[in-house]
């Protein structure tokens, strides 16, 4: 909103990334956010590579919670095939990067890889939205893509399933995935363990910059508005449908960075990606952490994966039981989520706290933390 | 070997007529009349399964062990119902995340109780000749279709089934006929989760029981239910049909695997030109004629 | 001028080229039928610029039909739709909006879920650059009285203040034309003062010609410059409000005297 | 028979009604007039128990059933003819009649066949889909609908939205008809002049959310004491 | 459920303090690098990844029993190298991103000296790349497609060339020469399929059809058709799961039993033969290095103390044994190399170790990491009760024939037939 110069030039920053559409537009909460990255920075120092490996997957999974969080929440496109993009884009890296194995190999491979699911996103989106399919039967529809994937990608173990030295390998998953790497020739990074867990780190922050800037731009409040009322919106001068496609795409690029990231990591990508279980993980970060929050998403993609990792490590068979539960209740109890409804209590908080307020007043900023 | 060949696709698309329409009903049922997407549908069919194949290791004679597996899963589905899925009525998608969480945790419960495998229960009433399958698939596509013309007959004959259809159309107006709308909404989950039930105790003798059972009939069913569209029985045989033809065709020309993706596609494809469903698609055709108002 | 006698069924005469200039909007046999049944039936209707018209008549006559089809939400069987000099007839809704037709909803449509600056942002970008969204934002929440509102989410407003964020939120667009349905349907007296208050004001200072469905015949003679009758989908009389309240006519059709 | 005292709903944070007080005697054809936006759908919903009401009481053959649920006050014998086209659209005219007999599953239900005397018309469409009728013929079912439970009140919504004057006239002289033959209490809320004052007896006035003014016999007559409080 | 006394010890109290802390920076700092995570020095310890949910558990349940067995009996008779091994023993649920992660945490956090990890070649795949990384030693027993050349791995399962190698010949020796090949729809079917291809080539015969079957299919109604108007003189199944199982069912069912069945990956893995009432799987054989019901006093001995130590342990699937074995072998190698120091470890397995397995007599062939079986033809009558023939040592040949040898060149392969057979 307006450049209020109480918080100095630090402010004029802030602008880009802050509006009414992102919960937590305060020095405290942007504070909380340098803090909370500044220890995920940590984390490989403290635990050493360890941490760096699984820490990445983790990242990696966030991304793709934080796409679906885009489009589901801001836009009410519930996707339940986001990991379509992101076991695509995994699969086009390997193929391109087990070709071409060299430095500008591997950097265009990066790039091809999340230009095919950028394409495929956009491909879907098209021949769903401009056909007219809506709510219910989009979330079907991509989950149903999913599992044509699933099936279709289980049985290419064969080696005429190859594209050049990349076999697809059916079931047992493409493996021999090379490392990330970025450069021209033989001037160039090979980005090592601990320099994927930081890039992934990066690509998650900028993402998330990236999205709050954009769900706070003209373009944000178009989304947010077709999510609102798709026919009111047309009656604004909005082209809904279009609106849809673009967001739809975007998302569709960040689970593919999200799986390019993924894949790399384990330099192994399985089938397994597209299957129904994985299919599901994303929905529920998003309905627990909540979906109009991204940070909550990230949280609670996070906070689950990390929660069933240690059930799975202690050995406990309760360890489903336990997650299936805990979405139940959240569901039930929370529907908008976990994040809205901290949010909703920091502000009540605040509102007592200040016992002359002036409730929102126009045109200062809302100065409210969260997440 | 034309006729034999035209026999064999005859008997299996009556084999995945019957399957589809089996797997699918009881999510029809629940979807259409409730609009209730039940991501655990898999796992009621399983409740249904695992009645059956331990009311039938128990000395229950078949039908009976099936009658068991029916009534139980109802019982089951009641019992959800009031706890949980009657916070969700009008919340479409939190509905899919609420049922996907209780399969989770009905998968990992069975396991945990039952172990991974249940007593098996061989396949009743020998082999047809000339094609050479069982007898009991034919039984099963007799039961499909009386399963089919139960419903109707249910839905369109009798009181309850005027009321559960009048809920459907009009809560409110429902209600002030009368109708305990609450009552009509437990009754019709209860219908639904029995034909799962009776999905799962049919095909109790036909497939593997294991706690994972209830997956291999869920994209059936959920694809079958989408390309259908609102209107239950319509929308179920016509789906059926559909889906049951290209998946039969196409095995029998490209195998198994080509005949599931060929299904997958052919669904996609349904959805893209017939968003509603194609009972949607019959709607809007009946309405351009002009029998619409 | 359409008509000189409006005790007359009148029919305008339409211009040959079907744009004049100080006519805002103009239809030439508008039919709209759904299934077997005419909604709206050859409509001539012809608006001229800064003009606030109102369009009463019985419940089923088609006023929200023909106002659907000036938006695009419907598309008509038969007919065109001049528009400030062109044939809109084939455009999108959108793009209709984009050429400064607005539309206010019979039962109030903001979004719920968003603050009242919020909301009025949706319609503001589209026609002023960022750095004008605090102050027209301002400039609108003042005129229409909503300003103490600035940061209430929409669906905690009163019926009233929903209605009149709803016609703010048409004028934030800056349209040329102006559809309103039964704009003060369940608000106080006071509240349909204001309405009619304002409504004449968008007319009379701002240029924007307006049509208006409205039951209420008190509210239609405050503000009306002339009324347009519609029955059975068609153009029934059309006329300066006193003619129409004394035609007999009109009397047996819409104000439901014995017969 | 039918008390409401101070009775306030709201819709959201806004007030629909601001305390209305309604008294019906047995036998009685009462209406309830306002221009639209009144508040009139509201107090008929309110009575029969489809909107939750913030404050006051309904009180019905004596008992109060401010918090009853819709079916159980249907089963206590208020039958409910709600707006406009409010038939079950995809059940065929025979099935919409059979819902009315959910209401009243005791011997003083009509049987469904007795409302074709008062409604031929449904009888040559019996097997038609209800959403296929024209307006004035839905609210014929509607009315024959509530008809087979047998209520003692019958409760009406706008009997003459979207239907042609001609058709008014009959709905109102069957309702008349209704009220004499099975001596049904009737209350409805209207807009519409002529079933004002050829259906009622007697005539409370709406605005804003309360009763502003009662009329009965010269004055319920006279046109220009009602269309004070009309539309039009 | 916390596997062992042993296991439960310190590791459940850290998973069941840092799971309380729900918040995901909370839980890390009870075990990080710096703040002395200290697992590393003390006792040797093994990773035992085996499911015990999800679509594996049939089989995986027993695989990690028989290897907790196996470690319990060494630890009670004096240990490895004297020392007690410890073992970290998670559920990977059948889930090969669970593996991944459970793999990289026996690797850094447990800092494992030896791996024993998953069932399907897929999970064996998902995990390789992090094996290779970190030349972690690793046991892979299932039985497999084979091929697999790796210098820090060792496939002590049997191959498909030696389970095929087995059945084959003998089915095409008492039934006839036309052969229909029934497969799962994934690598290790495809290349038993070719297997089937080549040994029937080898001995004269045909395959008169094929049809590979998706995993999660149990209908197999057209399946059925397909093989009666084919009508070959047997069928070779490797079809694999328990959906597939389903399939023994409809044979009887639709009157199938009158051709017999080879098989390669069923009744010695998933029971079948047990889960399935009687006469389903009559006329089944299977090429298997070991079952249960084998009777050597050996074996009788292993399946006693087996049911002892679990009372309510279901079977002893053949790769149950093979964990077991291993266990042996393993312990064999840390005494010859007289140290945990896993690339010694290596070397001394590549030496030429020799152990008594429940099957018998069992050599580690040191080139290619694969193991010399005892194999027997299994056959299941119309109680299915089972019978076995004459045991015959089938050697690892392929991979001896395809030029693999780990202790000249350190590779990280896994060859395929079709690059040396035409029949493939």
């Amino acid at each position: 909103m307006s450049v209020d110069s109480s918080d100095g030039p630090l402010a004029a920053v802030r602008r880009p990334f802050e509006g009414p559409n992102t919960m937590g537009n305060s020095p405290a909460f942007w504070l909380g956010l340098a803090v909370a990255v500044a220890v995920l920075a940590a984390m490989p120092v403290l635990f050493g590579l360890y941490a760096a490996e699984v820490g990445a997957v983790f990242l990696a999974y966030a991304l793709l919670g934080m796409s679906l969080a885009f489009i589901w929440g801001y836009c009410g496109i519930l996707s339940f095939g986001q990991v379509a993009f992101f076991g695509v884009a995994g699969y086009a890296f390997g193929i391109v990067a087990i070709n071409v194995a060299t430095l500008t190999g591997l950097t265009v491979a990066l790039i091809a890889s999340i230009a095919v699911s950028t394409v495929f996103a956009a491909a879907l989106g098209y021949f769903m939205f401009y056909g007219g399919v809506r709510d219910v039967y989009v979330t079907i529809l991509t989950l149903v893509v999913a599992l044509v994937l699933y099936t279709f990608m289980g049985q290419t173990a064969g080696g005429e399933w190859a594209v050049g030295d990349a076999r697809l390998g059916g079931f047992n998953g493409m493996s021999g995935v090379p490392d990330l790497a970025v450069g021209v020739g033989s001037t160039g990074v090979e980005i090592g363990l601990l320099g994927h867990y930081y890039v992934t780190l990066g690509a998650l922050v900028a993402t998330y910059l990236g999205l709050r800037a954009l769900v706070n731009s003209q373009f944000g409040y178009a989304m947010v508005a077709t999510r609102e009322d798709e026919d009111r919106t047309a009656m604004f001068g909005y082209d809904t449908t279009f609106i849809k496609l673009v967001v739809f795409t975007i998302g569709g690029a960040i689970a593919g960075l999200g799986g390019v990231l993924f894949t790399t990591q384990n330099n192994y990508v399985d089938p397994s990606v597209f299957g129904i279980t994985a299919a599901a993980l994303p929905v529920v970060w998003a309905s627990v952490g909540g979906r109009t929050s991204l940070l909550g998403t990230v949280g609670a993609a996070l906070a689950i994966q990390f929660v069933d990792y240690r059930l799975a490590l202690s050995g406990s068979e309760w360890a489903l039981v336990l997650i299936g539960s805990l979405l139940v209740i959240v569901v039930l109890l929370m529907p908008e989520g976990v994040a809205p409804r901290l949010h909703e209590y920091v502000l009540e908080y605040r509102e007592d706290a200040d016992p002359s307020p002036v409730p929102r007043e126009p045109p200062a900023a809302t100065e409210e933390v969260s997440d | 070997m034309a006729g034999a060949g035209l026999l064999n696709f005859g008997f299996e698309f009556v084999e995945i007529f019957a399957f589809i329409v089996l797997a699918t009903v009881g999510l029809a049922v629940i979807f259409g009349m409730m609009g209730i997407i039940n991501l655990a549908h898999g796992e009621f069919i399983l409740v249904g399964a695992y009645a059956t194949t331990f009311a039938f290791a128990a000395g229950a004679p078949l039908p009976l062990a099936m009658l068991t597996g029916v009534v139980l899963t109802a019982v089951y589905g009641l019992v959800l119902e009031r706890l949980i899925i009657r916070h969700l009525y009008g919340r479409l998608l939190d509905s899919m995340v609420v049922t996907w969480g209780i399969s989770l945790v009905m998968i990992q419960l069975t396991r945990i109780v039952f172990g991974n495998t249940a007593p098996g229960i061989g396949i009743p009433f020998g082999q047809l000749p000339i094609v050479d399958g069982p007898v009991y698939y034919l039984v099963l596509a007799v039961v499909a279709v009386g399963v089919l013309g139960g419903l109707y007959a249910l839905f369109m004959w009798t009181d309850f089934g005027i009321r559960a259809r009048a809920t459907m159309q009009d809560e409110a107006t429902a209600r002030s006929m009368g109708v305990d709308t609450d009552r009509m909404y437990m009754s019709t989950f209860a219908v639904g989760s029995g034909l799962a039930g009776l999905a799962g105790a049919l095909y109790a003798p036909v497939m593997t029981i294991t706690p994972e059972y209830g997956t291999g009939f869920l994209i059936e069913a959920f694809v079958a239910v989408v390309v259908g569209g609102a209107s239950v029985l319509v929308g179920t045989v016509l789906a059926s049909g559909l889906l049951g033809t290209v998946n039969a065709a196409v095995t029998n020309v490209a195998g198994t695997f080509m005949g599931q993706v060929a299904m997958l596609i052919a669904a996609i494809v349904a959805i893209r030109l017939m968003p509603d469903g194609i009972t949607g698609l019959l709607a809007d055709w009946r309405e351009n004629r002009g029998e619409g108002q | 001028m359409a008509t000189s006698d409006p005790s007359v069924k009148t029919t305008p005469a339409v211009d040959e080229t079907g744009a004049d200039s100080s006519r805002i909007l103009q239809t030439r046999g508008l039919r709209k039928e759904f299934g077997g049944l005419t909604a709206t039936d050859a409509v001539d209707f012809t608006l001229e610029e800064g003009e606030l018209r109102c369009l009463i008549g019985p419940n089923g006559a088609g006023k929200s039909t023909f106002l659907n089809l000036l938006t695009g939400q419907l598309a008509p069987t038969a007919g065109e739709i001049y528009y400030d000099g062109a044939d809109i007839t084939g455009l999108p809704s959108h793009e209709r909006v984009g050429r400064g037709i607005s539309m206010k909803f019979q039962v109030p449509s903001v979004y719920e879920g968003l603050t009242v600056a919020q909301n009025l942002r949706i319609p503001l970008q589209q026609v002023v650059e960022p750095d004008a969204f605090d102050a027209r934002t301002r400039e609108i929440l003042e005129r229409f009285d909503l300003l103490e509102q600035w940061g209430t989410v929409a669906g905690e407003l009163s019926h009233g203040q929903q209605q009149r964020l709803e016609i703010g939120m048409a004028m934030a667009m800056e349209p040329k034309l102006m559809l309103l349905d039964e704009p003060v349907a369940g608000l106080s007296i006071e509240e349909t003062a204001d309405i009619a208050e304002l409504l004449r004001e968008i007319a009379d200072d701002d240029g924007v010609a307006l049509i208006v469905i409205e039951h209420d015949i008190d509210f239609v003679e405050t503000i009306a410059d002339r009324v347009t009758v519609l029955d059975g989908g068609s153009i029934f009389r059309e006329g300066p409000i006193e003619e129409i309240k004394a035609d007999p006519e009109v009397k047996r059709i819409y104000l439901g005297e014995d017969h | 028979m039918l008390e409401l005292t101070d009775l306030h709903t709201s819709y959201g944070k806004t007030p629909i009604l601001r305390g209305v007080d309604v008294g019906v005697d047995e036998g009685e054809i009462v209406g309830i007039m306002g221009k639209n936006g009144v508040g009139k759908t509201t107090l008929v919903k309110a009575v029969m128990g489809l909107l939750e009401v913030d404050e006051g009481r309904i009180r019905f053959d004596g008992a109060d059933v401010t918090d009853e649920p819709a079916d159980v006050r249907a089963r206590r014998g208020i039958g409910y003819i709600p707006q406009g086209r409010d038939v079950f659209p995809e059940l065929t005219v025979e099935e919409n009649l059979r819902m009315g007999e959910t209401i009243n599953e005791g011997d003083d239900r009509l049987q469904y066949e007795a409302v074709y005397d008062y409604f031929p018309i449904l009888e040559e469409r019996r097997d038609q889909e209800a959403g296929t009728m024209s307006g004035g013929q839905r609210q014929m079912l509607a009315i024959g609908r509530a008809l087979v439970g047998n209520p003692e009140l019958l409760l009406l919504d706008e009997p003459s939205e979207g239907v042609q004057p001609s058709i008014v006239q009959d709905v109102t002289r069957d309702l008349k008809r209704v009220n004499e033959e099975l001596g049904t209490t009737i209350l409805f809320v209207e807009q519409n002049l002529h079933v004002v004052q050829h259906l009622a007896e007697r005539c409370y006035a709406i605005d804003k959310g309360t009763i502003v003014d009662e009329l009965e016999g010269d004055r319920l007559e006279s046109r220009e004491a009602v269309t004070e409080y009309l539309a039009v | 459920m916390f596997v062992t006394e042993r296991s439960l010890t310190r590791r459940s109290v850290l998973a069941a303090g840092s799971a309380g802390s729900l918040a995901a920076t909370a839980g890390c700092v009870g075990e990080g690098a710096v703040l002395g995570m200290g697992d590393g020095g003390t006792n040797p310890t093994a990773a035992v990844l085996e499911d015990r949910s999800g679509t594996f558990a049939l089989t995986g349940t027993a695989k990690y029993r028989t290897t907790l067995l196996a470690i319990e009996e060494i630890n009670r008779d004096g240990g490895f190298l004297g020392e007690e091994l410890e073992v970290f023993a998670p559920d990977p649920q059948s889930d090969n991103m669970r593996y991944q992660d459970l793999a990289r945490h026996a690797i850094y956090q447990e800092d494992a000296d030896v791996l024993w990890a998953g069932y399907s070649s897929a999970t064996r795949e998902a995990i390789r790349p992090l094996i290779n990384e970190h030349e972690q030693l690793y046991f892979y027993t299932t039985q497999y497609e084979g091929g697999v050349c790796d210098k820090t791995v060792f496939p002590l399962g049997a191959t498909a060339r030696q389970q095929l190698g087995a059945v084959v010949p003998h089915m095409i020796e008492t039934y006839g020469d036309e052969i229909y090949t029934v497969a799962a729809d994934y690598n290790f079917g495809q290349l038993s399929g070719d297997w089937v291809k080549i040994i029937a080539e080898e001995h004269g015969a045909e395959v008169v059809g094929e049809e590979y079957i998706p995993l999660e299919e149990s209908q197999f109604g057209s399946t059925i058709n397909n093989i009666q108007s084919a009508e070959p003189d047997f069928v070779m199944s490797m079809l694999v799961g328990q959906d597939h199982s389903a399939f023994y069912e409809q044979r009887l069912a639709s009157g199938l039993t009158d051709i017999p069945v080879g098989t390669s990956t069923n009744m010695a893995q998933e029971r079948e033969h047990l889960r399935i009432d009687p006469p389903a799987l009559e006329d089944v054989y299977a090429g298997v290095n070991y079952m249960e019901e084998l009777p050597t006093d050996r074996n009788e001995v292993f399946v006693e103390r087996y049911y002892e130590r679990w009372d309510d342990a279901e079977y002893i699937n053949q790769e149950a044994q093979n964990n077991y074995f291993s266990v042996y072998l393993y312990k064999e190698a840390v005494e010859r190399a007289g140290t945990f120091e896993q690339s010694a470890v290596i070397e001394a397995l590549e030496s030429g170790l020799e152990v008594e397995a429940p099957e018998g007599e069992i050599r580690l062939d040191p080139e290619t990491h694969h193991v010399e079986h005892t194999m027997r033809v299994a056959h299941a009558d119309e109680n299915h009760d089972i019978s076995f023939d004459e045991p015959r040592t089938i050697e690892p040949v392929f991979l001896q024939e395809a030029g693999c040898d780990l202790t000249s060149e350190a590779e990280q392969t896994q060859y395929e037939p079709e690059a040396f057979y035409e029949e493939a």
